[in-house]
């Protein structure tokens, strides 16, 4: 056949899958050139909710920067609450009490859980299982309102402060976060029963979108991942802040490099999860939440700084250039969905349209984070 | 990795003292304390080996994290930081900064080596005007696709 | 042949036990709080919008009217109005403007504000179709019976207008010397004036 | 004459009845799904939420009927109504009870799944006339999903065929004797895989019927809402109503085919109730199911009814054959 039949044989149509579309989570938009029901060429394209926190960060003051970091990845806003106190802290060599650390810590990790216990939900909820969603909802509830009544919001927390947090959890905290760790832990087990062991789950997501280890150092990717494809990398403990070295907890790796392995990397850091909260709050010592002497008016001292911290996705890291005053010169975010992302183009090539969304899904992309 | 460290003999001292001064910093490579500034080795390279320096911290196995422009509009320069780390074992942060003549802001891209590199650069070109020469796709990203400012420039007005 | 039995098998299985989970949990009382019927506990720490404080022992607002809420602000969503009264120590409040639809509620005015006159309410029930329905004037929130007058403490009244009468005295007194001091060049000047226009007339 | 009151009584009566099932099919499902999630499902207009098919049905009627700018108007309007005709029409043949038949029919087999078939076109009509991308490849996918499971569920009730020689449903009915081991799904003297049979039926069923995990037709996670992502109203109430009539119409079937129909499993009280009881208890295994599991994708479909349940059908064939030839 000559190729000039070939072309005429093969007929693409262009595909809009988003900015409105169940299966993308928000309004991440990707352009896809359809070859039936084959993907030619899959392209994102991001900015429906861009919003400019760099240059809000070059016109606020440092302290007034804090609210942004709540509705970049507002499933895990903890960890960017975390980054941003350990950069400005670097900066400004303040030691933050102990306490406080332990307290950001377990606040952090409650949020991890919560934020996979979402991803997983809305991850079968894309392969059309609607149930495991609300149950994962159920036990997600249970971790809001433990999160509400330290820090008085559900979502979107400015709970770190420069020099450590904004105020103290109570013992209705802590055995609230006790009884709830020990409400979950059996519910992991059903959720493998239920959903993991499925044959039709299993058949859907077993060597599903391929993602090398080499592709992810290429593209940058991070968090699960990047451990899904059997690299044995997580800031927690290659690169250790806040008091993470003190506490005793894996990192699960996975070699597959497929959907299910991004999958079973996120359900077994929620048992990790749970085994660092349980060690945190034994661990928890007396003392003051607020380091003693933070100026109310920051100004670091010239230079750039760089702070990374694990979020639920991979790797959360922010670079500020300052220039002394009181506002920060440059200020960049770098989110681990942006990159995790922007594999997609070429790891979609050539996928079934049902495949590349299951493969999308085990991204766990969250748009704002990535939109910024 | 010692090709484009070209005044690698520089001492620690003196490199502290240059960045003191507002002066932009010779080209070389800083050993940086990791506590203070969360980077280990500070390397600044001439434009033109950027994309070198990408291939050798591909071969020594580093991810590109990200690329951040930086306008600085007293210099009239932009300064290009690009953050490698590595994933492999050991932690270990490399930034390599590249100054380009703010009126050409032409720089060469390194998506070649780090596809990664292509929507990081394409953010940076919208946002500052940094052109990366041979970048594949210098097209509207987060931006609406008929703005025509590049709103991270200093001298950006709404 | 055998592992295409073991798979029809184990699939079979494991879709068996994925319908048991299921109806264990439909034998199980549904765990739904019926929102308009029951309501939410809400936590004593829960961030609704900002609200004044009201001094049990004054029975009014602790606003001492620094403005550090306004200046603290990241969206620039709060207003502080204020002005001076006589016989009153300080500024009085007499505006507290919360812009709600930009508020983020991150706090930054409840840590800024020294004497404690702000925190955050309870109030999550918040439901309008209208834009302005959520700019507020707390200070008509703390008392919606009326904003009660600030005391007046007489010694100070007194004191004050002394030294305004005395201020005004001796603001008298500038005028009149300002007056006679200007009178006395001014009339020059305009009668130059004058002849000036005249000569080119 | 008396023919004819008969008739006008019956489709009175199936009418009566098919508008209760559509309607209250529904709030069956929302309930099950509420209760199967932790939830309480609908709850509100009126008690445990039984006047929620009303308020959902003059909601839908009361919206404007929009046709798309791409659409092909004739086709885009005569789907919606084309699905619900053969819907309604199976009715007509369903042995409820011994002598509770609309119309006997000597092929009322072969007129089930000849006009089961007009339901996929239907499908395929509405994707294909509202000039939508999502709903062209959602009606290609739904047509060649029932293509394909058609020929394993065609094999299987030729077994039935072949057991009782007849094609009439109340035929095949009587022949299954009055207790539970006289049907046919455990009539292991005509075929040793019987009960495998009617797992093969019974799957078929569900995809027939787009109902999870096979309803590529709809796939709300990839194709927005499938064939009805253009209809609003009362477009998208006659497709909701006609997967609700399909359902009842396929879990009639497997109840006549496989379970006795009308024949009480113990010996006593033959009747209609027992053929309620087992067609709503097959329907609630529907709504079950359903709520269970994820989506399988297209190539997850086709591979099962090629590798799995057509050898299966195919094999169980043969046997019977050879049970018949030799008992």
């Amino acid at each position: 056949m000559s190729s000039l039949a070939q072309s005429q044989l093969r007929e693409t149509f262009e595909l809009n899958i988003g900015p409105q579309h169940p299966a993308t989570h928000g309004v991440l938009r990707i352009k896809v050139v359809m070859d039936g029901e084959y993907i030619d060429r899959a392209e994102p394209i991001l900015g429906y909710i861009h919003r400019m926190h760099e240059k809000m960060g070059e016109n606020r003051t440092w302290n007034q920067f804090w609210p942004n970091m709540g509705r970049l990845d507002y499933l895990s806003a903890m960890a960017y609450n975390h980054c941003y106190a350990g950069l400005v802290e670097r900066a400004m060599e303040i030691v933050v009490p102990e306490r406080a650390e332990y307290i950001r810590v377990i606040t952090a990790e409650l949020n991890r859980i919560q934020s996979h216990l979402l991803g997983f939900g809305a991850y079968i909820m894309d392969l059309g299982g609607f149930t495991p969603l609300m149950y994962a909802m159920d036990e997600r509830e249970q971790i809001l309102d433990l999160l509400e009544s330290v820090t008085g919001s559900r979502l979107t927390y400015c709970y770190f402060r420069f020099g450590g947090v904004y105020n103290d959890i109570d013992d209705d905290f802590i055995t609230g976060t006790r009884a709830f760790i020990k409400r979950f832990r059996p519910q992991i087990p059903m959720y493998h029963k239920l959903v993991t062991g499925n044959a039709i789950l299993m058949d859907r997501l077993i060597g599903v979108g391929p993602v090398s280890a080499d592709m992810c150092r290429k593209y940058g990717a991070t968090g699960p991942v990047l451990r899904g494809s059997g690299v044995n990398y997580d800031i927690r403990r290659n690169e250790p802040y806040s008091v993470y070295p003190e506490l005793d907890f894996d990192i699960p790796v996975y070699k597959e490099c497929d959907s299910m392995a991004r999958y079973m990397v996120r359900m077994d850091e929620m048992v990790q999860s749970c085994r660092i909260i349980e060690q945190a709050l034994n661990k928890l010592p007396e003392g003051p939440v607020m380091a003693e002497k933070v100026p109310k008016a920051l100004k670091p001292p010239k230079g750039d700084f760089h702070y990374a911290v694990e979020a639920a996705r991979g790797t959360f890291s922010m670079r500020a250039v300052s220039d002394g005053t009181n506002t920060a010169y440059r200020m960049r975010l770098r989110s681990p969905t942006y990159s995790n992302v922007s594999l997609f183009e070429e790891a979609s090539r050539g996928m079934l349209l049902s495949d590349a969304l299951a493969f999308l899904g085990s991204l766990d992309p969250v748009i704002p984070e990535m939109d910024r | 990795m010692e090709v484009q460290a070209e005044g690698a003999g520089e001492d620690k001292a003196k490199a502290k003292a240059k960045k003191e001064e507002d002066v932009p910093r010779k080209n070389g490579l800083i050993e940086t304390e990791y506590a203070k500034r969360g980077t280990h080795l500070d390397v600044q390279i001439n434009p033109d080996q950027v994309v070198k320096a990408a291939e050798i911290l591909d071969g020594e196995g580093m991810t590109l994290e990200m690329v951040t422009g930086v306008d600085w509009l007293k210099e009239k320069q932009f300064e290009v930081i690009y953050d490698y780390s590595y994933s492999g074992g050991q932690l270990f942060r490399v930034v390599v900064r590249a100054r380009v003549d703010r009126d050409h802001p032409d720089i060469p891209t390194v998506c070649r080596v780090y596809g990664g590199a292509n929507w990081h650069e394409r953010e940076t070109w919208e946002m500052l005007g940094i052109n990366f020469v041979g970048h594949p796709q210098l097209e509207h990203f987060l931006l609406p696709e008929d703005a025509d400012f590049y709103p991270l420039r200093k001298d950006f007005k709404p | 042949m055998s592992g295409y039995f073991k798979d029809i098998i184990t699939g079979l299985k494991s879709l068996a036990v994925g319908l048991q989970i299921t109806n264990k949990e439909f034998l199980t009382k549904p765990i739904t709080l019926l929102y308009p019927h029951e309501s939410v506990k809400m936590y004593p720490r829960y961030r609704g919008h900002i609200e004044l404080v009201k001094d049990p022992e004054t029975g009014r607002n602790r606003c001492i009217c620094c403005g550090m809420c306004e200046k603290g602000c990241p969206s620039g969503c709060i207003t502080v109005k204020s002005e001076k009264r006589p016989g009153v120590k300080g500024k009085v409040l007499t505006a507290y403007i919360l812009n709600f639809t930009t508020c983020s509620l991150c706090g930054q005015c409840v840590e800024n504000c020294k004497p404690e006159a702000i925190k955050f309410s309870n109030e999550y029930n918040l439901a309008s179709t209208r834009r302005e329905d959520y700019i507020f004037d707390l200070l008509q929130k703390l008392h919606p019976e009326g904003v009660p007058e600030p005391e007046v403490d007489p010694e100070l009244l007194k004191k004050e207008q002394e030294k305004e009468e005395a201020a005004k005295k001796a603001a008298a007194e500038k005028k009149a010397a300002a007056a006679k001091k200007e009178a006395a060049p001014k009339a020059p000047a305009k009668e130059g004036g004058e002849s000036k226009a005249e000569e080119k007339s | 004459m008396n023919e004819l009151i008969r008739l006008l009584a019956y489709m009175l009566g199936l009418a009566a009845f098919l508008g209760l099932n559509l309607a209250y099919l529904g709030w069956v499902e929302r309930k099950g799904a509420g209760h199967f999630q932790r939830r309480t499902g609908p709850k509100d207009v009126g008690p445990y939420g039984l006047l929620q098919p009303l308020a959902d049905g003059l909601k839908l009627m009361s919206k404007q009927l929009v046709v798309p700018a791409n659409a092909d108007r004739a086709l885009y309007m005569c789907a919606p109504i084309l699905i619900m005709v053969p819907a309604v029409l199976l009715f007509v043949a369903i042995p409820f009870g011994e002598h509770l038949v609309p119309r006997e029919f000597n092929f009322g087999l072969l007129m089930m799944f000849a006009f089961a078939s007009v339901g996929g076109l239907s499908i395929l009509i509405g994707g294909w006339g509202s000039g939508n991308k999502y709903s062209l490849i959602a009606g290609a996918r739904a047509v060649s999903q029932n293509v394909a499971y058609e020929i394993p569920m065609l094999i299987t009730a030729i077994n039935i065929v072949m057991i009782t020689g007849s094609m009439d449903l109340n035929e095949i009915v009587r022949q299954q004797g009055a207790y539970i081991w006289n049907w046919n799904i455990f009539r292991l003297d005509k075929s040793l895989l019987m009960p495998i049979s009617f797992l093969v039926f019974f799957i078929c069923s569900l995809a027939e019927t787009n109902r999870t995990p096979f309803d590529m037709g709809e796939c709300e996670g990839e194709l927005v809402a499938g064939y009805h992502t253009e209809y609003g109203g009362m477009g998208f109430g006659l497709f909701m109503m006609a997967e609700y009539a399909n359902l009842v119409i396929g879990c009639s079937l497997t109840t006549i085919l496989f379970l006795g129909g009308w024949q009480s499993p113990i010996g006593i009280f033959p009747g209609p109730h027992w053929f309620l009881l087992k067609m709503y208890f097959l329907i609630w295994c529907f709504v079950w199911i359903r709520w269970t599991y994820p989506r399988t994708t297209f190539w997850g479909l086709l591979n099962l009814s090629w590798k799995y349940l057509i050898p299966f059908s195919l094999v169980n064939l043969l046997l019977t054959a050879l049970f018949i030839k030799v008992f």
